[in-house]
C-alpha cells in the first residue's frame, strides 16, 4: 500500500480533514453529537491511516511511543485533576459548579460547561492517545521473527 | 476544605490517580528501568497503606456514627452516583486496603525477580488499578458505577495474571477474560432489566423501587442474570474454571494479594444485590435462591477439598481451597439466616487474612526455591524456618485449630448450621475441615519429614523485607483468632442490617 | 516479683512458666547443659506454682481468671476445681522427674534434634495446665487442640517413614474425633443451654431430654479421642514410635490422662450425675468402657514389643477411669479420681523401665528381656512394683483406686462392673507377671554384657516407684481433693 | 398485541445468544472474541431500544423549545452504552493481546490445541 | 444483520468472519441511529467497525488465518444448551417488559425527566447525552477513562512497544501440574 501514489495522495489529503473533523467533535460535543471519546477514536484513526500509508518508523518519528504513552496517562490525569480541583475549591469530586464562583443560585452552568470542557479534553487525550499506543503495539509485533 | 468528609472519594481517587503516575515513571532508556520500579512501588506501597488508614477512619466513622453517604459531583443521587460506606462495605474495604498494603510491601522482591525491568512502573500501575477497581466495587451505591469498577478491576487482574512466567499463565488469564467478561455483561444485562422496571440505577432507590415490581418475570430474570453473572467472577462452583490456573501461574503477588481480595469483593457484590438492592424477602422467600445455592456450595466444599488433596504444585492446592472456602460463604449465605450470614461474613474477612498469608509463605519458598512443586519443597522446614513456620501457622488455620481466625469462621459457620438444625450440614463442614487438615498436612509433612530432594541445592531463608510482611498478617491470623471484637462485632451488625433484623 | 501473690497469678503462672521455659529451651538452645537447666528449673517452678494452689482448694476456694473474650459470651478462662487440681499436681509432680529421666534418655541414645523434643514438652506440659484449669468448654477444647498439635513432633520425632505413619494416625484420629465430632457437641451444648461453662451439677439440666442426651455423650465421649475408648483408641498404640519419655510423660500421664479427665470433668460438670442418672439411654458407656478394659487387656496379652503391651494396658486402664465415672455416682467420680492417679504413677514407671531397658540393653522384646533383672535389679524392681500397682496388689497405689472403684461398683450394685474389674484383674496379672518373672528367673544366655541405664533414668523412675508406694501409704491428700469434687466442684 | 410490542427485544435476543454461542462453542481465540463483541453489541442496542421513546427525538435540546413540547429521548441509555462500549474495546484489546502472547507461546491459537499442550507438560 | 451474526458462526475463513463483524457493527450503528441514539451510533461506528476490526486484522496477521474444525463433538452440545437456557430465560424476562417505545414506561419517568428538564438550566449544555456523561455521572465517564487506560497499560505490559525482551524463565514450574 505504501508503494501505491495514489492511496498516498487521497490519504495525505484527507488526513488534515480527518484531524479537523476530530478536532470538532471533540470541542463541539456540547452542541452536537460526540464528544472526548468519540474524537480521540477519530483522531487515533487518523493516524492509523497515516502510518498505514507512510509506514510505522516515520509515524513514530512524528509521533514518539513514549510521548503518546504519556498522553494516556496525562489525560486521566487532567479529568482526576478537575475532580481534585473542585475538591480543593470547597466542592464535591467532581462538582463543576465549584470551579468558577456563582453568585447567583446553585445552579452554575458556566462552571459546568468549564468542567465539561476539560473533562472531555481529558477523555479526548486519553483515548486517542491509548488507541494509537495500542495500534503501535500490535503494528510494532508485525515484523518480529 | 476539611479532608474528612471527603474520606470516601479519597479511598478510591487516590489509587486511581497514583495509576497513572506509576505509569508515567517508565522509561525508554533501559537501564533505568529498574530505578524507576522501584520508585513506582514506592509510591504504590505508600499510597496503599495510606488507604488502609482512609478505610480504619471510615470503618470507625460508620461505627459510631452510621452509614456515611457522599454525592459525587454534589449531585443528588439517584440523579448523580453516590458513594455509601456501612458497616459492610467499610469491612471489605479495611480488608481489602489491608491486604493491599501488606502484598505491596511484600511485593517489591519478588515483581523484581519475575517481570522484565522495563515493565516494573507499568506492573505497579496497574496493580493500583486493580486494587483502586475493588475498592470502587465496594464502596460505591451505584449499579451502574458498580459495574465499571468492576471491570477496572478485571481488566488490570487479567494483566497482572499473564504476567506469570509460565506460559499457561497467559492461558489462564485468556479464559479468565472469557468468563470475566460473559460475567460482566450479565451483570449488565441485569442491571438494564432493573433499571427498566424502575428507572434508576441507584443502589438504595431501586431497593425502594424493586417491591414495587418485584412480581415481574422482568426482574425474576434480572435477579438471575445478576447472581449468576456474580458468581462467574467469585468462581462459584461450577463457574470456577478459571481460578485454579489463574492463581497458580500468576505472579506470586499477584496470586497472593487477588486470592485474598477478588473473590471477596465479588462475594459482598452477590450480598450486596441479593439483600441490599433485592432484599432478603425477595431472594430468600420468593425466589428461595439459597435451594439452588445450598447443594452447589456443598458441592464446591467437598469437591474442591478433594481435587485440592491429589495436587502436587502448593499454589494450585491453595487455589482449589479458595474454591471451597468461597463454597463455605455461599454456605453461610444459603443458610438464609442472621447467624449464617454473620458467619460469611467473618469468614469473608478471615479468609482473606488466611489465604493472603498462605499465598505470601510461598511467595517466599517461590523466591528462594524458584517452585512451589512439593517435591521441590522437600526439607525447606529446616532451610526456611521461619518462612514454613508461617506456613503451618496459616494451614493450621485454614484447618480451623483454636487460637486461629479460622477457627472463629468454623465456630460460627457450625454454630449457624446447629442453630438451623442442619446436621448434614455440619458434617459436611467438620468433613471438609478434616480434608483441609489432610492437604495442608502433605505440605509440612514434605517440609519437615521429608530430607532435601539431591538435585535441589540448599537454600537460604527468605530476606526480611518478604518475612516481615507475612508476618504481620500471621500476627493478624492469630489477633484475630484470639481478640474477635472487630469482625465478628462488625459481621454481626451487617447481617442484621442486611437481613434487617430479618429470618 | 511485681504481681502480688494470689491464686489468680499462681493459675496465669502456671500457663507462663512453661511458656517461659519454651523460650529459655530455644535461646539455650547451643548449650545442652544450660538447656536441660532451664527445662528443670521450669519443670520445678511449674510444681511449686501448681503446689501453692492446693492450700486454696482444699480451704473450698474455686479462683477464676478470665483471659480474654475469646467470643462473645464464651471468655479463654481458667477456674481451679479440686479434680482439675489433682490431675494438675499429678502431671506438674512427674514432670521434673521426667525431664530428668529424658535427660538420661535422650544423650543415652544420641537423639537428634533435642532442643525441638524439649520446646514440645514444655508447650504440651503449658497445654495440660490449661486444660485441667479451665472454666468452660471452649478454653478446654483449645488447649486440648494445643496438646495434640504440640505432641505431633514428638511422635514424629524420629523423622522415618515408620514415625511418619504412626504420627499420621495419632494426628488423624485426634483431630478427626475432637473436630468432627467434639466441636459440633460444644456448639450443640452452647445452642442448648446458652452456656459451656463448667458447673456444679451440670449445665444441660432442663435443656434437653430422651435420648438426645444419650448422643449428645456418644458425641463428647467419642470427640475426646485422647480417653482411647474403643474403637478411637487405635492413636495410643501408633504413639509409640515415639522416644520413650514422650510415652511415658505425654502417653501414660499428660495426654491420655487430659483424654479421662476431661471425660470426667464433661460428665460431673456439663452434664452433672443426677442428670445423667435421670435420663435413659446413657447407660451404654459403662458397656463400652468395660468392653474396652477387657478387649485391650486381651490384646495387650498377645504384645510382644514392651511398649506396645504397656500401650494396650494403658488404653484398658483409662477405660477403669471411664467406667468408675460412668457409675454417675459420687463415689464413682472419687474412684476416677483416684485411678487418675495411681495409674499416672504407676505406668509412668513402667514405661521409665521400658526405656532404661532400651538404653541399656537395646532391647524392646519381651521374648528376649531373660533375665534383665539380674543386670538392672533397679529397674526391674520398679517396673516390679510398677505392675503390681497395675493389678491392683495391697501396698501400691492400684489398691487405693481399685478399692474406691470396686467400691462404686458395689454401691451402684453394677454386677457386671464387677465382673469386668475381677477379669481384668487376672488379665493384667496375666500380661505383666511373665515378663517380671521372665526378668529375674530366666538365665540371661550369651547375650552383650549390659549394667544398668545411666543414672538419671534410674533415680526417676525409683523416684515414681516410690511415689506409687507412697499413696498406699499416704492416700490422704488425693482423696481429700477428690471426696471435695463429690461434694459438688 | 405483546408480539409485536416485543419484537424488537425478541430480535435482539436472538442476536445476543447468537454471538453468546460462538464464544462458548468455539475453539478459535479470536472467533471468540469476535463473538463477544457480537455478544455486546446486541445487549448495547437492547438498553438503546429501551431508551426509545416512538416519536421521540434524539436527546439534544432543540433551540427555542423552552416549554417542552418536544419528545426527547431517554438519554441516560445512550450514556451507559457509551461508557460500555468504550469498556468493551478495551476487553477487545486486551484479549487479542493475550492472543497473540498466546500464539507466540503456544504457536496455536486454537483452545484444545493448548489444552493438550498443558496436559502434556503435566505429565 | 442476523444474518451477518449467524454467518460469523458459520463460517471459519477468520478474514471474513473478521469483516463480517465490522459490518456488523456497521448495521446495528444504523439501527442505533433509527433509535435516537446518534451519540452511541457515532461511537459503535468508529469503535467497532474501525478500531474492532483493525485490532482483529493486526492480531490476524500475527497469528493464523483459519479456524480449526472442532474435533469433539459434544463441544457442540452443552454451550448450545446453556445458550437456550440463557436465550429462553431472558425472553421470559421480557414478557413483563414495558412495551417498545411506550413514552409510560417507568424508565422514562424517574430520574430521566431530571436530565431532560434541568439539563438547558443547571449544566447549560444543548446535548443531553454530553451533560449527563460528563456531568451528572461524569464519574462513570472517569471510571470509563480509567478503562481505557488499563487497556493500554495491558497491551504495553503484554507486547511492549519496544523489541519484546520478556525472560522465559522456563524452570521446574513449568513442568508442574
Amino acid at each position: 500500500m505504501k508503494r501505491n501514489p495514489i492511496v498516498r495522495e487521497i490519504g495525505d489529503f484527507m488526513l488534515p480533514a480527518i484531524l479537523m473533523f476530530a478536532l470538532y467533535v471533540q470541542f463541539h460535543g456540547d452542541y452536537s453529537p460526540g464528544g472526548g471519546f468519540q474524537a480521540g477514536v477519530i483522531f487515533a484513526a487518523g493516524i492509523i491511516v497515516y502510518s498505514l500509508i507512510h509506514g510505522l518508523e516515520r509515524t513514530q518519528r512524528i509521533l514518539p511511543p513514549a510521548a503518546v504513552r504519556a498522553g494516556a496517562s496525562i489525560g486521566l490525569l487532567v479529568y482526576a485533576g478537575v475532580g481534585f480541583a473542585c475538591l480543593f475549591l470547597g466542592g464535591r469530586f467532581l462538582d463543576y459548579n465549584a470551579l468558577l464562583p456563582h453568585p447567583e443560585g446553585p445552579n452554575n452552568p458556566h462552571g459546568q460547561e468549564l468542567g465539561i470542557f476539560l473533562v472531555e479534553l481529558g477523555v479526548g487525550i486519553t483515548v486517542a492517545a491509548v488507541m494509537i499506543t495500542i495500534f503501535y503495539a500490535f503494528a510494532g509485533r508485525r515484523d518480529d521473527p | 476544605m476539611n479532608l474528612v468528609q471527603h474520606l470516601p472519594v479519597l479511598q478510591v481517587a487516590v489509587p486511581l490517580v497514583s495509576a497513572p503516575i506509576c505509569a508515567l515513571l517508565r522509561s525508554s532508556e533501559r537501564p533505568a528501568g529498574m530505578l524507576q520500579g522501584r520508585l513506582a512501588w514506592a509510591i504504590a506501597c505508600g499510597v496503599s497503606w495510606a488507604m488502609l488508614v482512609v478505610a480504619w477512619l471510615l470503618f470507625e466513622a460508620v461505627r459510631d456514627g452510621g452509614p456515611i453517604v457522599y454525592e459525587l459531583g454534589g449531585w443528588a443521587p439517584p440523579w448523580g452516583i453516590e458513594y455509601r460506606v456501612d458497616t459492610l462495605n467499610a469491612l471489605v474495604l479495611l480488608v481489602v486496603s489491608g491486604i493491599g498494603a501488606v502484598t505491596s510491601t511484600f511485593a517489591r522482591r519478588t515483581v523484581e525477580a519475575e517481570i522484565h525491568p522495563d515493565s516494573l512502573s507499568l506492573f505497579y500501575g496497574a496493580w493500583m488499578l486493580c486494587f483502586t477497581g475493588l475498592l470502587g466495587i465496594a464502596i460505591t451505591g451505584d449499579a451502574f458505577n458498580l459495574f465499571v469498577f468492576l471491570e477496572i478491576s478485571s481488566l488490570s487482574s487479567y494483566v497482572l495474571i499473564a504476567m506469570g512466567n509460565d506460559r499457561r499463565a497467559v492461558a489462564a488469564a485468556y479464559q479468565y477474560l472469557i468468563m470475566g467478561t460473559i460475567g460482566a455483561t450479565f451483570i449488565l444485562i441485569g442491571i438494564g432489566l432493573v433499571y427498566m422496571m424502575t428507572g434508576t440505577l441507584n443502589m438504595y432507590d431501586l431497593a425502594q423501587r424493586l417491591p414495587a415490581v418485584d412480581h415481574t418475570r422482568t426482574v425474576h430474570a434480572a435477579f438471575a442474570f445478576m447472581i449468576v453473572g456474580v458468581s462467574l467472577k467469585l468462581a462459584a462452583f461450577p463457574l470456577h474454571l478459571w481460578l485454579p490456573n489463574a492463581y497458580a501461574y500468576a505472579p506470586t503477588a499477584v496470586s497472593a494479594f487477588l486470592a485474598a481480595t477478588a473473590t471477596k469483593v465479588a462475594l459482598y457484590a452477590m450480598l450486596r444485590f441479593a439483600f441490599s438492592v433485592f432484599g432478603p424477602d425477595y431472594a430468600l422467600h420468593q425466589l428461595a435462591f439459597q435451594h439452588i445455592l445450598l447443594p452447589l456450595s456443598v458441592a464446591a466444599i467437598l469437591v474442591a477439598s478433594l481435587v485440592a488433596i491429589f495436587q502436587a504444585n502448593a499454589k494450585r492446592i491453595l487455589a482449589y481451597s479458595s474454591v471451597a472456602q468461597i463454597g463455605y460463604m455461599t454456605l453461610g449465605i444459603s443458610l438464609a439466616s442472621v447467624g449464617g450470614v454473620t458467619a460469611t461474613i467473618v469468614h469473608l474477612f478471615n479468609h482473606a487474612i488466611i489465604k493472603g498469608s498462605l499465598f505470601l509463605a510461598l511467595g517466599c519458598v517461590m523466591y528462594r526455591v524458584g517452585s512451589v512443586r512439593l517435591d521441590r519443597m522437600a526439607g525447606l522446614g529446616r532451610e526456611m524456618p521461619w518462612t514454613m513456620a508461617a506456613f503451618v501457622v496459616g494451614g493450621l488455620s485454614l484447618v480451623g485449630i483454636p487460637l486461629t481466625a479460622g477457627f472463629i469462621s468454623k465456630w460460627y459457620l457450625v454454630l449457624a448450621a446447629v442453630e438451623r438444625g442442619w446436621w448434614p450440614v455440619v458434617a459436611v463442614i467438620v468433613v471438609a475441615s478434616l480434608m483441609a487438615a489432610i492437604y495442608v498436612w502433605r505440605v509440612i509433612e514434605t517440609a519437615y519429614l521429608k530430607p532435601r530432594p539431591g538435585d535441589r541445592d540448599p537454600v537460604a531463608e527468605a530476606p526480611a523485607a518478604m518475612l516481615v510482611p507475612t508476618w504481620i498478617l500471621l500476627a493478624a491470623n492469630l489477633y484475630f483468632g484470639i481478640d474477635t471484637s472487630i469482625p465478628v462485632g462488625a459481621a454481626a451488625h451487617a447481617a442484621r442490617q442486611l437481613l434487617g433484623g430479618g429470618p | 516479683m511485681i504481681v502480688p501473690w494470689s491464686p489468680q497469678t499462681a493459675i496465669v503462672l502456671a500457663l507462663v512458666v512453661p511458656a517461659l521455659g519454651v523460650v529459655g529451651i530455644d535461646l539455650a538452645s547451643r548449650w545442652p547443659n544450660l538447656r536441660e537447666a532451664v527445662t528443670l528449673t521450669a519443670s520445678i517452678a511449674l510444681l511449686l506454682v501448681v503446689l501453692s494452689l492446693v492450700p486454696h482448694v482444699l480451704a473450698g476456694e474455686h479462683p477464676s481468671v478470665t483471659l480474654v473474650q475469646m467470643l462473645p459470651g464464651v471468655p479463654l478462662a481458667f477456674r481451679v476445681e479440686p479434680l482439675g487440681m489433682i490431675f494438675a499436681v499429678v502431671a506438674s509432680l512427674l514432670w521434673p522427674i521426667n525431664s530428668l529421666y529424658s535427660i538420661g534418655y535422650m544423650r543415652g541414645n544420641a537423639e537428634h534434634a533435642q532442643t525441638r523434643f524439649y520446646i514440645c514438652f514444655a508447650i504440651a506440659l503449658m497445654a495440660t495446665m490449661g486444660v485441667a484449669f479451665s472454666a468452660n468448654l471452649l478454653t478446654m477444647f483449645v488447649f486440648y487442640e494445643v496438646l495434640t498439635l504440640s505432641t505431633y513432633p514428638l511422635v514424629a520425632h524420629h523423622e522415618d517413614e515408620e514415625a511418619r505413619r504412626g504420627a499420621r494416625v495419632y494426628l488423624g484420629i485426634l483431630l478427626s474425633t475432637s473436630i468432627g465430632l467434639l466441636l459440633p457437641a460444644i456448639l450443640w451444648v452452647w445452642n442448648t443451654a446458652g452456656t459451656v461453662e463448667f458447673r456444679a451439677g451440670g449445665i444441660l439440666d432442663g435443656h434437653m431430654s430422651g435420648p438426645t442426651v444419650g448422643i449428645l455423650l456418644a458425641m463428647m465421649m467419642f470427640g475426646i479421642g485422647k480417653a482411647a475408648l474403643m474403637p478411637v483408641h487405635r492413636w495410643l498404640p501408633a504413639a509409640m514410635v515415639a522416644p520413650t519419655p514422650v510415652s511415658a510423660l505425654l502417653h501414660a500421664v499428660a495426654v491420655v490422662k487430659t483424654g479421662v479427665f476431661a471425660v470426667t470433668k464433661v460428665i460431673v460438670y456439663v452434664f452433672g450425675l443426677d442428670f445423667l442418672r435421670s435420663q435413659p439411654g446413657t447407660g451404654w458407656l459403662l458397656y463400652v468402657a468395660g468392653f474396652t478394659i477387657v478387649a485391650a487387656s486381651v490384646v495387650a496379652l498377645r504384645q510382644d514389643h514392651l511398649k506396645r503391651r504397656l500401650a494396650y494396658s494403658t488404653v484398658s486402664q483409662l477405660s477403669y477411669i471411664v467406667i468408675s465415672a460412668a457409675l454417675f455416682t459420687p463415689a464413682g467420680v472419687i474412684g476416677a479420681a483416684l485411678q487418675i492417679v495411681a495409674h499416672a504413677f504407676g505406668k509412668i514407671t513402667l514405661f521409665f523401665a521400658a526405656g532404661s531397658i532400651h538404653t541399656a540393653a537395646h532391647k524392646d522384646y519381651i521374648s528376649d528381656m531373660d533375665g534383665v533383672g539380674r543386670r538392672m535389679p533397679w529397674t526391674m524392681g520398679a517396673f516390679a512394683i510398677g505392675s503390681l500397682s497395675m493389678i491392683g496388689v495391697p501396698l501400691t497405689a492400684g489398691f487405693v483406686s481399685k478399692w474406691y472403684i470396686l467400691g462404686g461398683a458395689v454401691g451402684a450394685d453394677q454386677g457386671f462392673m464387677l465382673l469386668v474389674m475381677v477379669a481384668s484383674t487376672l488379665l493384667n496379672a496375666g500380661y505383666f507377671l511373665p515378663i517380671v518373672y521372665r526378668a529375674f528367673f530366666r538365665s540371661p544366655g550369651a547375650q552383650a554384657i549390659h549394667g544398668e541405664a545411666p543414672a538419671p533414668v534410674v533415680c526417676a523412675l525409683v523416684a515414681t516407684a516410690g511415689l506409687t508406694l507412697a499413696m498406699f501409704l499416704f492416700p490422704a491428700l488425693p482423696l481429700a481433693l477428690a471426696q471435695s469434687i463429690a461434694g459438688g466442684g | 398485541m405483546i408480539v409485536e410490542n416485543l419484537f424488537n427485544y425478541w430480535i435482539v435476543i436472538v442476536l445476543m445468544m447468537t454471538g453468546f454461542y460462538t464464544v462458548v462453542s468455539r475453539g478459535n481465540l479470536i472467533k471468540k472474541i469476535v463473538g463477544l463483541n457480537i455478544f455486546q453489541t446486541s445487549v448495547f442496542v437492547l438498553f438503546i431500544s429501551m431508551g426509545k421513546i416512538i416519536g421521540g427525538t434524539a436527546p439534544i435540546l432543540v433551540q427555542g423549545d423552552t416549554h417542552g413540547d418536544v419528545v426527547y429521548s431517554n438519554p441516560l441509555p445512550s450514556v451507559l452504552i457509551l461508557t460500555a462500549i468504550v469498556v468493551g474495546v478495551a476487553t477487545t484489546a486486551l484479549g487479542l493481546a493475550l492472543v497473540v502472547r498466546i500464539r507466540e507461546l503456544y504457536g496455536s491459537v486454537e483452545e484444545e490445541e493448548i489444552h493438550g499442550m498443558d496436559e502434556e507438560e503435566a505429565l | 444483520m442476523a444474518a451477518t451474526a449467524i454467518a460469523v458462526v458459520r463460517l471459519r475463513g477468520l478474514l471474513a468472519v473478521i469483516m463480517l463483524s465490522g459490518i456488523y457493527s456497521l448495521i446495528s450503528a444504523a439501527l442505533l441511529t433509527t433509535l435516537d441514539a446518534v451519540d452511541v451510533a457515532m461511537t459503535e461506528a468508529a469503535v467497532g467497525a474501525g478500531i474492532t476490526t483493525v485490532l482483529l486484522l493486526g492480531t490476524l496477521t500475527l497469528t493464523g488465518a483459519d479456524e480449526a474444525r472442532p474435533s469433539r463433538p459434544h463441544r457442540r452440545l452443552l454451550p448450545l444448551a446453556v445458550v437456550m437456557v440463557t436465550g429462553a430465560f431472558l425472553v421470559y424476562g421480557t414478557l413483563d417488559m414495558p412495551d417498545f417505545g411506550a413514552a409510560d414506561a417507568p424508565i422514562h419517568r424517574h430520574v430521566a425527566p431530571r436530565y431532560i428538564h434541568e439539563t438547558a438550566t443547571e449544566v447549560g449544555v444543548p446535548n443531553i447525552v454530553t451533560a449527563v456523561l460528563a456531568g451528572y455521572r461524569g464519574y462513570d465517564t472517569m471510571g470509563e477513562t480509567t478503562v481505557v487506560f488499563t487497556a493500554a497499560l495491558g497491551v504495553l505490559l503484554l507486547l511492549g512497544v519496544e523489541r519484546p525482551r520478556r525472560r522465559r524463565k522456563r524452570g521446574d514450574e513449568g513442568k508442574d501440574s
